[in-house]
C-alpha cells in the first residue's frame, strides 16, 4: 500500500535531493496513521541524497529554522505541523527563506 | 506645475491617467491615495530599483531611500536604476537623480548610512508603509522589530538565484510579522547574499516589481483587515516561471515582538540589548 | 575596454559575475552565448521597457528596437525607461540613451518607423530572436508570420488593465505560433489597448520583466526540442498575485503560416496580400 | 446529483459575469454523460449575468475567437474540446487573449 504524495523542494533546498526539486514518493505507512513527523522522518532517511546535508533540513529534531514546510499551499502551523494526519495526494512543499536583495 | 483643482496638476491628470482607469486600482480618490502616501525604501539595489521606479512612476508622494553602499559595476546588470556613469557615488543619490527625471511630483528623500538601532525609529517613524529591500536577515530582523514598533507595514521581498519571495508583513499592526514566521534566526552559514550567492537580474527585478505591485494595493486601500489573509509568494524562473501564493499563519500570540507579552521594546533596541549583527550573522556592508 | 580573454573585458567580468554564478544560468559558455546573440525589440513601450533594461544590462551583444512613436506624459507611469526630460522624442531614441548609460557593451540599432508589410522582413531576419512588445493584434500577427518565415523565435507578452499573457511562439520552428493558438483574429471591437483600457504600472512591468528572462533561457540554450513545451502563463496581480502555466496545444498542421501546407508565404506579405490593419482593426499608431 | 466543478473567467472576461472571477457550480447533469458542450451552454445560460453579452462569449455556436479554454490548466485542444467528459473536480478556465502592451 503507501501514501502517494508529491515532496517539492525550493528556495534552493533541492541541494539536499542532488538538485531534484520535485518527487513523486510513496510513504510506505497506512493512511490514516501516518503524520507528518513520519513524513519528515522519510524525507531525512530516504530523499536526502547524502547523509551530511542532513543537518541543512533538521535541527533538534524538528525541521530547521528558516525551513519553511507547506502542506498543500498552506503553511503547516495552521494544519497540526507534525501532528498532521497525511493524505494521499498531498504537496508537501520545503523552502529555505531567501534573504538577497 | 500649477493645480488646476485641489488635488492635481494637468501633467499629473496626463501622468497617471492610464492607471486611474483600471477599476481595481480605485480612480481618482486612489490616486489622491497615493499622493498623500510615503513609503520607506531600505536597499537601493536589486529589489530597490525596480520597487522604486515603478511606486515613483505610479505618483507616491514622497520616497525615502535608506542605503549606505556605493554603485559598483558588479551591481549594473541588476541594479538597473543606476549606470555606468553613477558608478561610485551613493545608491541612494544614484536612485534620486533617476527618480527626479521620471517623476518631478515625487519627493525624495535620502539617507546615505546603514539602518541601524539607533537611528531605525527616528527614520522609520516618519513614513507610512516600509519595504524590506535588503540583502541581510540582520536588518530583516531590524526593520521588522522597529517597523512593528512603529505600527508600519511591511512589504517584504527577496531573492537568490533564481526564486524570490514576497510576502507583507504586520498588515495594519495585524497580520503576522518577519518573527512570527520565523521566530528563530538562522544559523549565519546558511545565510547567502545576492553578491555571495549570485542572482539572474530580472528575477530579483521581477520581485521588486511584485513589492510595487503589493505597495499600490495596500495604500490605495484594496487590502482590508477583513480580506487581508497572511500570505507568502514564491516565485520561480526554473523550470517554468511559476508565482504561487501560500497561505500562511495568523500573527503568534506568543511573538517576541508582535505578540501579548513581548520582550522587545523600543528601549531594548535603543540600549542596543540587541545585536542584529551578532544575533544572526555578520552584515556585510557591501550587501544592503 | 581591452579584452582580457578571447572574450571579454575586466569591466564585462565584474558587470555579469553575479550572474554567470548561478548554476541554471550556466557560467561562461552562456555568457558568451548572450555576447553573440542579437535580439529585436518591437515596441519600446510598457512591456518593451523593462525587458531592454534587464536585457542590455544582461549582456546582450545586439539589441534592435523599432517604434514609430514619441514619448508622451501619459506613458511615464509605466514606460519606465523615458523621462520628463525625453517627452517629445522618439521612444527608440530615449531607450538607446539609457542603454548607452546603463552598459556600454551593448550594440543598439534603432527603427523610428512602424513595422510593416514592406520592411519587416528585412529587419527580422538580422536578428536571432523577436520579442513582441506591441500593442495591437494587426502587429502581432504580423510579427509572427515574418518571424515564423524568417526562422525566428518570438517571446511574446502583452497586458491590460491588472493582468498579462506571456508565450514562446514558434520556438526553433518547431513550437507553436501565434497563428496555432488564434487561427481567427478577434474582431476589431473586441480588443483593448493599454491606452484606451488603462493598465497598472508595474503589471505590464512585470510582464516585460517575465519576457527577460524567458528571452535568457532561450538565448543561453536552457529550452532544448526535448524539453520545451508550449506554454501560456497568464499573470494576475488582483486579488493576490499569480503567475499561473497552462499547457498548450502543439502546433497545427492546418496552420496558415507554420502547417504543413501554408497559405501565407513571403510574397504574399509582400505583395500586401493581407491587410493586417483591414483584417484586425485598425491600427492605432498611439500605442505600438 | 450533479457535477460540481470551478469556472474562472480571466482576462478581462469577468465582464460577462458582472465581475465575479470565480464560481463554484454544479452542473445539473450526470458524471460520464455531459461533455464540454454541455459545459459552455450552462455558462452561456446559468452564469452570463445578461444576455446581453452572450455575443462576448458565443460566437458561431461555439466559444468566440480570441478566448482560450482552458481544462485543468491545459488547452482544449489538447483535450478533446467540446467533446471532453466533465469530471467532478474539473476547473474550467475561459480566458480573453489580451493585446496590450
Ligand atoms: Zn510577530
Ligand atoms: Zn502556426
Amino acid at each position: 500500500m503507501g501514501i502517494r504524495v508529491k515532496i517539492e523542494f525550493l528556495g534552493g533546498l533541492d541541494v539536499i535531493s542532488s538538485g531534484v526539486r520535485e518527487h513523486k514518493a510513496v510513504v510506505p505507512l497506512e493512511e490514516g496513521e501516518a503524520t507528518m513527523k513520519d513524513l519528515v522522518e522519510y524525507v531525512t532517511h530516504n530523499i536526502i541524497s547524502d547523509p551530511k546535508d542532513i543537518p541543512v533540513f533538521i535541527e533538534d529534531d524538528t525541521v530547521r529554522p528558516g525551513i519553511l514546510v507547506l502542506i498543500n499551499d498552506t503553511d503547516w502551523e495552521l494544519e497540526g505541523q507534525e501532528e498532521y494526519v497525511l493524505e494521499s495526494g498531498d504537496v508537501f512543499t520545503f523552502t529555505s527563506t531567501l534573504h538577497g536583495g | 506645475f500649477p493645480k488646476i483643482d485641489d488635488n492635481f496638476s494637468l501633467d499629473e491628470y496626463k501622468r497617471y491617467g492610464r492607471q486611474m482607469i483600471v477599476p481595481d486600482f480605485g480612480s481618482l480618490p486612489s490616486q489622491i491615495k497615493l499622493k498623500n502616501s510615503s513609503i520607506l525604501v531600505v536597499g537601493a539595489g536589486g529589489l530597490g530599483c525596480p520597487a522604486l521606479l515603478y511606486l515613483s512612476a505610479a505618483g507616491i508622494g514622497k520616497i525615502g531611500i535608506i542605503d549606505d553602499d556605493l554603485v559598483d559595476t558588479s551591481n549594473l546588470h541588476r541594479q538597473v536604476l543606476h549606470t555606468t556613469e553613477t558608478v561610485g557615488i551613493h545608491k541612494c543619490e544614484s536612485a534620486r537623480r533617476y527618480i527626479n527625471k521620471l517623476n518631478p511630483h515625487v519627493v525624495v528623500e535620502t539617507y546615505q548610512f546603514r539602518l541601524q538601532n539607533d537611528n531605525a525609529f527616528d527614520i522609520v517613524s516618519k513614513y507610512d508603509l516600509v519595504l524590506d529591500c535588503t540583502d541581510t536577515p540582520a536588518t530583516r530582523y531590524l526593520i521588522n522589530d522597529v517597523s512593528v514598533l512603529c505600527g508600519k507595514t511591511i512589504v517584504s521581498g527577496s531573492g537568490l538565484k533564481t526564486e524570490g519571495q514576497l510576502s507583507i508583513l504586520n498588515f495594519n499592526n495585524k497580520g503576522p510579522c518577519y518573527r512570527c514566521f520565523y521566530p528563530k534566526p538562522p544559523s549565519p552559514e546558511s545565510v547567502t547574499s545576492c553578491s555571495d550567492g549570485g542572482v539572474i537580474g530580472p528575477v530579483i527585478g521581477l520581485l521588486g516589481i511584485t513589492m510595487a505591485v503589493e505597495t499600490i494595493k495596500i495604500l490605495t486601500g484594496y487590502y482590508t483587515d477583513e480580506t487581508f489573509k497572511p500570505f507568502l509568494s514564491m516565485y520561480s524562473a526554473y523550470p517554468q516561471q511559476q508565482l504561487r501564493v501560500f497561505k500562511m499563519r495568523n500573527r503568534k500570540p506568543d511573538c517576541a515582538v508582535c505578540g501579548n507579552l513581548p520582550q522587545i521594546l523600543k528601549e531594548t533596541i535603543l540600549e542596543n540589548q540587541i545585536d542584529y549583527a551578532a544575533f544572526c550573522g555578520t552584515v556585510n556592508s557591501n550587501v544592503l
